[in-house]
């Protein structure tokens, strides 16, 4: 089967509207998945057993389960409880959860890097845990998890193909459906792929500067 | 007389097996300089940081002002376990200044001085920074207020400390071993700092140090420890000229050895 | 004679052919045993020509002809139904399943969809067919909008969304849909078949362009077994009319649009 | 009546296949992980080179794109690859990307005195690798590599798109039998969480065969 | 008079713009035990390791026995760059032994010295296990042979360190500041056991060290370094009582007011 430059320029259109579909989706899954993530890490750290503990459990079982498995499970198990999601919101939903627990993880080794010094001078200066998390913990936790967390996403946002076993119509889908309706795969795969390469190239770079930016404190 | 502003009642405090304060008692009278000397590992730190809320006690009681600090009333039945909102409540009254300084990297010189007042008693930012540029002014920091500090030298970090700890204008400051992590040269403007704030001021001040002639110099009275309890206290010039126990002369002698002045 | 295909077929005892998950074209029973109307009469008529076996994989129908090219498969026995484009690309057999479609609706059919223009016409109704499949391009040709037009994997995922109110319509053939509420036993849903701007399609046996000796051989053995009434003994308890299939030919189907 | 145990047989021969492809995809992924990773290691710009292509691209492009890639593209361009072994192919080389990293980045963090004292007793750089970088190297992957199968494991249930019968597949094909999808799902998230816990167990049994008598010696 | 076993001919190196040795020429002979002293930063450390060949020069040549090190001779027509393989038979008369004892962590004691004998000169094990046993003796270390680098003080690391080096006989061993990583109350040991060397064999010594008192025993002549090249040599009374140069004299004068003894 020969490669058929024409083809490529016919489908564009299409897959770039799909690849829209790809960008929201990891947009809205980061976000999703940056909260969760917290939620995670301070429920796990919670002093009380019978919260950290489900919690811990929880997260080890969603991130030693694949994300397909969750997206069938959220989008065709959910609606018999009652819960109905549409595609798109199950999509993000399922990518948030699931990498929520790696987030989770990356919040812990910031926090944890946070000299016990710091919370010890935040108690002498009488702050309240409220404050101390909110101006002098985070403060100093996040700008160096922000490579971490940014090369999560980009994870992220090459698993979004998945969402289409869950008919949300993105890259991949559209790709296929373009592939399914004109029997050819070559091209429409290919480009994908091309597609994929280029944002993670880009993103790269991006994480390079994001390094440079956070990656070191100074104290 | 009047009372103490720090009572400590027979407290004791472990780590797992190790007994680091058995059944210590002391107290000390208000606007008093208190210097606690002794060995490496022999209970200083543990104090302070009882004092500050930072470790919790095994048993015993400590009443700051009167006022018990680890426990509260309950309705006349007894006492019971602080909580935390009692446990701020008496925090209040009470600095630390920490070896390693501990300031907030993230935050100015003047933001370090002013966050604690702005959050915990709402002062207005305005009147928080008029008075942390004084503050900064009395440590001779106050044209460094818009510095971040990794961009100063241990002996400054340290000097913002002390204005950070007295910005809550506490009734009983705690200094632990506050010169030993900063280079030889930039011990004596810090110890400067303390001099004056000795003299200036009648807030009561605990200092847990190894420099032996500072502590001569600053403290109205000297306790020995040894192996978590007290086992010599007096004057200065007690302890320094004419130490009457065996393990506080041994203590000195060895200090001399090192090449400290005392 | 001259069909090195069938001989490299007889040499390995097997063929390999590609079916979907969706009953009663197929079934797979608790074994993993794989019959249902398509791979039945493959292997009937497969054993008529010397291969013993067909060895089944369950795919998607829209990967079914990149498989085929991709010589993934030998054959397609999946009720994919024969279209002018499917005619271009694949080499079919003589019809062998032949149905209708329909849609499944909820109960009273609340938007009064009974015909593929009638969800063009409808400002928001959704419908669900599989991806590449025959439904697919009719909702597309009647000019419902892309957006409109769910692919969903498998019959149960239709099912499914259907009852949740994710789709308005679903839409496969008649049989299908049939098992997919006997399974379902859910009297919230009903079904309109057939669908009145929808052929009756048949489907037949399709093979990669390029083995049309193949293809030749296997439509003698299929006219034997037709003749013979073996035919119609295997599609008939599963609910497929032989008398729709031997009625019409290749020619017929694959010449309309 | 369904026939439940015979359904869960099904799902337990997709099991065995899920668990055929994560040991031979992770084969595959040790075996791309050295030689990419030495391969970036290698002082020959052309092999550090093609290393660098190699990961980046495996690691820019979603492992979804490779498998569809593998499977229904590389016949056309005249490689004949069985549904089984363009999983492994896919998974393998995917996951092998990743690995690289970890070889090289545990190489890298042996310290320079350990290079230098290898040339005060002239071993050569064979030498050097063989028995004084690598055995302690390999203790420092072996967290990643844990990590990396465990992500192998969860990936082989997109091989379900491209029709291989693993568990994934098989949890389908029963949903389509039997009507049911919460059994068959709930059935398999299960059985993937057991083996991600296995690999996790297997893993931290390595780390502690391997690191006996080196107490104290790296953290 | 025989010919010197190093002789180092107009060497130079540079890191990026920083010119640490500049046209540096000395002489070696063979048995000789010879210090280098100097401040830091003279480019001491850097002369070893150029030996060692871990670090590239610039210029200049160097031969070892007649033989050049960096470079060889390409059929008749001149001197090229050397290759990998020349210079891995050139490292054969070298050895070194580290500050940081750089052992291998994840190997014992014995096969830390048994290592390179058996990979680079194929030694049987037998025979390899049997020479390390005697060189472990010599180093005090016999009954430490099974354990691991990890279980070991410094001062016990070093002497493996000096075995392992012997182990593979160079004919010349370099040592750089072998002592200056341990706790005060371990250097004795080390230096016993290269006080012992210095005398039993005849093996070439090249020393950089910070223990002056050392080095006056230790030595045969001294090189005094200051910002990469040779100020003043002589024998070790020479240098240590009559220093003639006056920078000999000030970082004379300083170590001495450091307190180290001379
Ligand atoms: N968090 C802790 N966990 C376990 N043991 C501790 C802890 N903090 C202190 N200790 C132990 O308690 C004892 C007293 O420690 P403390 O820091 O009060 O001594 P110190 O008098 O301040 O000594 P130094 O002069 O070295 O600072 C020591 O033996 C120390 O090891
Ligand atoms: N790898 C390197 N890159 C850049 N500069 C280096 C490097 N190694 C050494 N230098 C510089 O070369 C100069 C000489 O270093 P060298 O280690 O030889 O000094 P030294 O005499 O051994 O000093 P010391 O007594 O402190 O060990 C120093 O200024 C040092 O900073
Ligand atoms: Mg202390
Ligand atoms: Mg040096």
């Amino acid at each position: 089967m020969e490669w058929d430059w024409e083809f490529v320029w016919q489908i564009m259109p299409t897959l770039l509207e799909g690849f829209k579909i790809t960008i929201i989706a990891t947009l809205l899954g980061s976000v999703l998945a940056a909260i969760v993530g917290l939620l995670f890490a301070v429920l796990r750290r919670s002093p009380n057993p019978y919260i950290a503990r489900p919690i811990g459990f929880m997260a080890e079982f969603i991130r030693g389960t694949p994300l397909l498995v969750q997206l069938y499970f959220l989008f065709y198990v959910l609606p018999s409880a009652g819960i109905l999601l549409s595609p798109l919101v199950a999509g993000v939903i399922g990518l948030g959860l699931h990498y929520g627990t790696y987030v989770a993880e990356v919040y812990r080794g910031g926090i944890d890097n946070v000299p016990r010094g710091q919370w010890e001078a935040a108690k002498a200066c009488n702050l309240n845990p409220l404050q101390t998390w909110v101006h002098v913990i985070l403060p100093q936790a996040i700008p160096p998890m922000i490579p971490a967390l940014a090369n999560y996403f980009i994870a992220m946002f090459k698993e979004t193909p998945l969402l289409s076993a869950i008919t949300v119509l993105e890259l991949m889908n559209q790709a296929r459906s373009i592939a399914n309706t004109n029997y050819r795969y070559i091209e429409p795969m290919t480009m994908v792929g091309v597609f994929f390469l280029v944002i993670s190239i880009i993103s790269v770079f991006g994480l390079r500067w994001l390094e440079r930016r956070y990656g070191r404190v100074e104290r | 007389m009047t009372a103490p502003i720090i009572n400590i009642d027979k407290i004791s405090k472990s780590f797992g097996a190790l007994k680091v304060l058995d059944n210590l008692s002391m107290q000390v009278m208000p606007g008093e300089k208190l210097a606690l000397i002794g060995p490496s590992g022999s209970g200083k730190t543990t104090i302070l940081r009882i004092l500050m809320t930072l470790e919790q006690i095994n048993g015993g009681h400590i009443q700051i002002e009167g006022e018990q600090l680890y426990h509260m009333q309950k309705n006349g039945s007894g006492l019971v376990p602080a909580n935390e909102r009692h446990l701020a409540k008496m925090r209040q009254k009470i600095g630390m200044v920490f070896q390693l300084f501990n300031l907030f990297p993230h935050k100015s010189v003047i933001d370090n001085v002013t966050l604690a007042p702005r959050l915990t008693k709402k002062v207005p930012r305005i009147d928080a920074e008029k008075r942390a540029m004084e503050l900064l002014d009395m440590v001779g920091m106050a044209d460094r207020a818009r510095n971040m500090p990794a961009q100063l030298s241990g002996g400054q970090k340290q000097r913002v400390a002390i204005a950070r700890a007295l910005a809550l204008s506490p009734k009983i400051m705690l200094f632990d071993e506050v010169t030993s992590a900063l280079d030889p040269e930039l011990v004596e403007e810090v110890l400067n700092v303390m001099r004056k704030l000795a003299a200036e001021t009648d807030t009561t001040m605990l200092l847990v140090t190894h420099e032996m002639g500072f502590a001569h110099d600053f403290a109205d009275r000297v306790l020995f420890f040894d192996k978590g309890s007290i086992v010599e206290e007096g004057t200065p010039n007690e302890i320094f000229s004419n130490p009457k126990q065996e393990r506080t002369q041994a203590f000195l002698k060895k200090i001399i050895a090192a090449g400290h002045r005392v | 004679q001259d069909n090195p295909k069938l001989e490299q077929l007889k040499e390995q005892g097997f063929a390999r052919i590609a079916i979907a998950n969706e009953p009663p074209f197929t079934a797979v029973a608790a074994d993993g045993k794989v019959s249902g109307a398509g791979p039945d009469v493959a292997k009937a008529v497969f054993e008529r020509l010397g291969v013993p076996e067909v060895a089944a994989s369950i795919s998607e129908y829209g990967a079914m002809i990149p498989g085929l090219q991709a010589r993934r498969h030998d054959v397609v026995t999946a009720g994919l139904f024969m279209k002018k484009d499917r005619c271009e690309a694949v080499a079919y057999s003589e019809p062998i399943l032949c149905d209708a479609e329909a849609f499944l609706v909820k109960k009273g059919n609340p938007k009064g969809l009974n015909t593929f223009a009638d969800i063009a016409a409808h400002a928001d109704a959704t419908i669900g067919a599989p991806g590449g499949g025959t439904e697919e391009r009719l909702a597309l040709d009647a000019g419902v909008p892309r957006d409109r037009v769910v692919v969903v994997p498998d019959g149960q995922s239709g099912l499914r969304m259907l009852q949740d109110g994710r789709l308005d319509v679903y839409s496969l053939p008649v049989l299908s849909i049939s098992d997919l509420m006997r399974l379902a036993n859910d009297d919230s849903l009903e079904m309109v078949a057939p669908v009145s701007d929808a052929p009756v399609y048949c489907d037949g046996a399709a093979f990669r362009k390029g083995d049309e000796a193949l293809r030749d051989a296997f439509d003698v053995e299929l006219a034997k077994l037709k003749e013979s009434g073996e035919f119609a003994e295997i599609v008939e308890p599963y609910g497929f009319s032989a008398a729709a299939a031997m009625s019409t030919s290749r020619e017929k189907l694959c010449a309309a649009q | 009546m369904i026939d439940w145990s015979g359904y869960l047989g099904l799902i337990l021969q997709g099991a065995l296949v899920t668990v055929q492809l994560t040991l031979m995809g992770c084969a595959l992924a040790l075996v791309m992980a050295f030689i990419a990773g030495f391969g970036r290691l290698s002082q020959i710009a052309a092999l550090r080179w093609l290393a660098t292509v190699y990961i980046e691209f495996f690691r820019g492009t979603s492992i979804f794109v490779q498998l569809f890639w593998a499977y229904f593209v590389l016949p056309l361009l005249g490689f004949d690859l069985t549904s089984m072994q363009a999983g492994v192919l896919a998974l393998g080389l995917n996951v092998g990307a990743y690995g690289a990293e970890a070889v090289r980045g545990a190489v890298q963090s042996i310290g320079r005195e350990q290079f230098e004292a290898c040339v005060a007793v002239n071993l050569s750089r064979y030498q050097t690798m063989r028995h004084v970088i690598l055995p302690q190297a390999v203790i420092l992957m072996l967290p990643t590599f844990g990590n990396n199968a465990i992500e192998l494991l969860k990936a082989t249930a997109i091989v379900s798109l491209i029709s291989l019968s693993d568990m994934t597949f098989q949890a389908q094909v029963v949903r389509a039998q039997t009507g049911s999808t919460l059994i068959p799902f709930a059935t398999i998230l299960i059985l993937y969480f057991a083996m991600a816990m296995a690999i996790s167990a297997f893993m931290r049994w390595l780390e502690r065969r391997l690191t006996r008598g080196l107490d104290g010696v790296r953290s």
